[in-house]
């Protein structure tokens, strides 16, 4: 009956990770103000794995819960592994989200591997799973479906 | 769980005494009040009844009133039709930039053919200008349309002197009163109105009807083509139940409204006076003095819009973003931003309307849990008083 | 006194079953279908079930039903959308001389705008040549509109026959279904309808709402602009009362179907067999064969129309002289006169139908209660069999 | 509530004078199918008295309670009394007529005139009422109402 579904609802109204953590070994934060929605997260990383994740979210709830199985997702994974996770498998993680709302999921893919291209560049790491990633690109190129 | 509905603008429950009132008509009463026997012209006199107790609440005469589906229609009937009956004259249109959008749609929809379209700017509190409105009026004007009170902000206009530049000029002068009409004293007469837009379900009458006031001597041309109906200016089978209702709440609303105002201007202080007295940074938007006693609009800074509103119906509080006709579209307030409000507290903005039904209980109740949901929300918002937009990584 | 209404053609009272569905929605389930809320968002959600009951009746889909306030309001909207749509295509339309008035003035209307229309002629029995619609092609024209059955004389045209000639050419094909839907099997894809006008109101739900089918890929502009209501496609609040209780009118249409044919072609033909075995000179209009099942229209020669009708009235029987619509006007029919009935035969015409209220003892009544009348107006008639309009005084 | 006021109602329900009579003095109709209505008016006169009328009428309930007040209202009167009388006496008697309806109460004045005429002229009467009288004048010219 509602815009989501019982999953997506349970992830935004308990989103896992919500917060911040003391010195964060990465930082991403990607949103847009024409969306309306931005979001953070924050790593903690050992030996290339992803020990720990945060994230603060200003968005809806697609954006928030979206961001509650991201960081649910990436923790234990490799950073290679977690850059090859996209939005899509966040939607399948959530059982679904409605139309207009697919872009909010893009945030959360945009956001960890900002963390990580962050964490990459600072560590000179060269990671497959960033080749060609810029994390000043625009996210309005996900829009269309609106 | 208890049910707290804050969103009264958006539309009301239908009152008992105006259902009861309605529910002959759609079994024994049924006659088509175009029919000649018996059950048809009961039917029409009746009608007739309701038209007389809208009518009296605006200060119109009865054969001045012309039933539609809703306010959209009347809006575009009187948009379309007053650029339709003058097209000889001129080609202009002033309206603002804060209408519903059944108005500015419908000015839209002239601009592609033709018409030219002023929207006044507001101020932040969002009024027009007076001055600016005169400025704008050429020989081509052919209609000012301004609404009596916003539906997000609640601003009321200054509806007489509006309209007392518009007949200096000799423009016709349309205001939609769908938010205005049960929530402030209306008397078209002493205000110089030319045509009015109304609708019964926000003000306690059931969905699906409205009316346009169309003054005696303004003539504008059918928008719905067919039978004869609304003394031949409006076709279609009338929408008895629904007007009877309409009949009913109009008549509820005059004899009420002192006592409504009262109550809701009441609730709706004590409301704005408990949230931002127990939250910080929540920004107040629009004019607390020529504003609809029951609407607030509150910035909580930092918290998201949608959130905040699935956050509050999960503990039973209804309330909107925007106005609730465009909620399912996500784009931000053209009102808002006319305000000057920056997109970020746009996002972090909440219209709340406090009705006839509200209790001090009710409003207690969504402080406290409101309260408790802005401030879950912001404790883990990408933004606060230190992070805000502009100085945020790459946006 | 016996009540025996034969006026279902006009209007028909709401079934029980469909007052007992909308109840819910005037109070607690009174969300606007735009909010995002829990009541709005289970208001949209029911008001979608209706849209799925009423695309099943007609073997639609459900996105291809649109909301309207009336069947008036689906024919504006078709013609005038068609219209303005195709007008790069050409200006011509083509429909028929019988059409309900909301068709036949939305075409007038658009004539005055410059476009061409076309009014077929009809035979004897309501019927439109299929010849004389081939050859009032023109690449120019953009539109086909004809009406599913008459409100008058209930002929039913050639659908699937005008469907195919209309797409052999690339034509928009629309009709008007508001008498039809219920009363015989509708199913738009096989017929090959483009778009197609309903009203709630003929099939014993509430009056104020009706539905354009749109055929997906058909796109015609908005003919009411606002909110992004009905898939952004029709603006204004929903009439959610009238939606909810269309959608169950709808359901019930389709489960009683044959019943309801059976039944009142029966007692219709009963009647017809009663009163012209009991009264002389009676002509029965329009064909028995391809006719709605409970539509009967008869001519009481040299007896008045108006006269018949009160007199009636005065013993509880309800029917109508031409289209209940233009009652109030005093016109003749423009379908007994397309018809080639000649005026006076008009004037002492009368439409009688049946509904599924009816009962035998109703029409044994009625039958009883028409001859007494007929005779006795007969007595002090002006005319008779030797004295009719020709050959009377100084006419 | 109807269309018709009581009185009007009742003439129309119940109207006097209704029918023919045998060998009648004089016989006058007047109507338009264009309106959809004819009426017949008869009379028996004595000394110039109308000591007699009927009607026949084919018309809506305006035009036979118009005939009805019309045929009772002549009776007892002189021609030239009769030929005083006007629609405005018929819709006055009747108590009021609704607008649409005004014009069938002068087919009433006119059947009247008509059958007086007839009379006058086979008896070689000059009656000042008939002055500019013409039966075969159109009554549409009484139209503008509608
Ligand atoms: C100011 C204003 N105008 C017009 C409308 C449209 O009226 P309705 O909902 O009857 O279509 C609304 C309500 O949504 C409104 O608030
Ligand atoms: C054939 C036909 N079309 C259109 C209409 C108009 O529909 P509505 O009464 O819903 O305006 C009617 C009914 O009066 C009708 O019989």
């Amino acid at each position: 009956m509602g815009m989501y579904n019982d999953k997506v609802m349970d992830h935004f109204m308990n989103p896992h990770n919500a917060g911040a953590m003391e010195n964060p070994d990465a930082v991403g934060t990607y949103g847009s103000p024409v969306c309306g929605d931005m979001m953070e997260i924050q790593l903690k990383i050992e030996n290339n794995i992803i020990v720990d994740a945060k994230f603060r979210t200003f968005g809806c709830g697609s954006a928030i819960a979206s961001s509650s199985v991201a960081t649910d997702m990436i923790k234990g994974k490799t950073l290679e592994e977690a850059l090859n996770l996209t939005n899509k498998n966040f939607i399948d993680e959530l059982g679904g989200l409605p139309g207009p709302k697919i872009h909010c999921s893009v945030l959360a893919e945009q956001a960890v591997k900002s963390a990580i291209y962050e964490y990459a560049q600072k560590n000179g790491l060269i990671l497959d799973g960033l080749k060609g990633f810029n994390p000043d690109l625009e996210i309005d190129e996900h829009h269309e479906e609106e | 769980m208890r049910q707290v509905y804050l969103d009264y603008s958006a539309t009301t429950p239908v009152k008992k005494e105006v259902l009861e009132e309605m529910l002959p008509y759609f079994t024994e009463k049924f006659g088509n009040p175009s029919s000649l026997y018996g059950i048809g012209l009961s039917a029409k006199s009746d009608l007739n009844k309701a038209r007389e107790k809208i009518a009296k609440l605006i200060g119109a005469e009865e054969r001045e009133i012309y039933f539609t589906s809703s306010g959209t229609e009347a809006d575009n009937w009187a948009v379309i039709g007053a650029a339709r009956a003058k097209k000889a004259k001129g080609n202009h249109i002033i309206t603002s930039a804060i209408e519903h959008h059944a108005l500015i749609h419908t000015c839209q929809y002239l601009e592609k053919e033709g018409y030219d379209v002023t929207y006044l700017k507001v101020d932040s509190k969002g009024c027009i200008s007076l001055e600016e409105l005169k400025n704008s009026i050429t020989d081509k004007t052919i209609l000012i349309s301004i609404m009596f009170a916003n539906n997000e902000i609640g601003t009321i206009q200054p509806i007489k002197e509006i309209a007392e530049i518009a007949k200096s000029h000799g423009i016709w002068f349309h205001t939609d009163a769908v938010q205005a009409l049960g929530n402030i004293p209306i008397n078209v007469k002493e205000l110089g109105i030319d045509m009015m837009s109304m609708s019964a379900h926000k003000i306690y009458g059931p969905k699906g009807v409205g009316a346009l006031y169309i003054k005696k001597g303004v003539v504008i041309p059918s928008f719905m083509n067919g039978g004869a109906q609304e003394n031949k200016r409006r076709a279609g089978t009338e929408n008895m139940t629904g007007i009877i209702g309409f009949g009913k709440a109009a008549e509820l609303a005059g004899a009420n409204l002192e006592k409504h105002i009262k109550q809701v201007s009441e609730l709706r202080n004590y409301f704005v006076k408990e949230i931002t007295s127990k939250l910080e940074d929540v920004d107040i938007n629009g004019d607390m003095e020529h504003r609809l006693p029951g609407n607030i609009n509150l910035t909580f800074n930092y918290a998201e819009g949608e959130a905040l509103l699935l956050y509050m119906d999960s503990r039973g509080i209804s309330a909107s973003t925007g106005s609730a006709c465009s909620s399912a579209s996500f784009t931000p307030s053209h009102v808002l931003s006319s305000l000057g409000i920056p997109l970020e507290k746009i996002y972090s903005s909440i219209r709340f309307t406090v009705g006839d039904f509200t209790t001090k209980e009710d409003i207690d109740y969504a402080v406290e849990e409101i309260v408790k949901i802005v401030e879950k929300l912001r404790g883990f918002s990408a933004f606060s008083k230190e992070r805000t937009w502009c100085n945020n990584g790459n946006v």
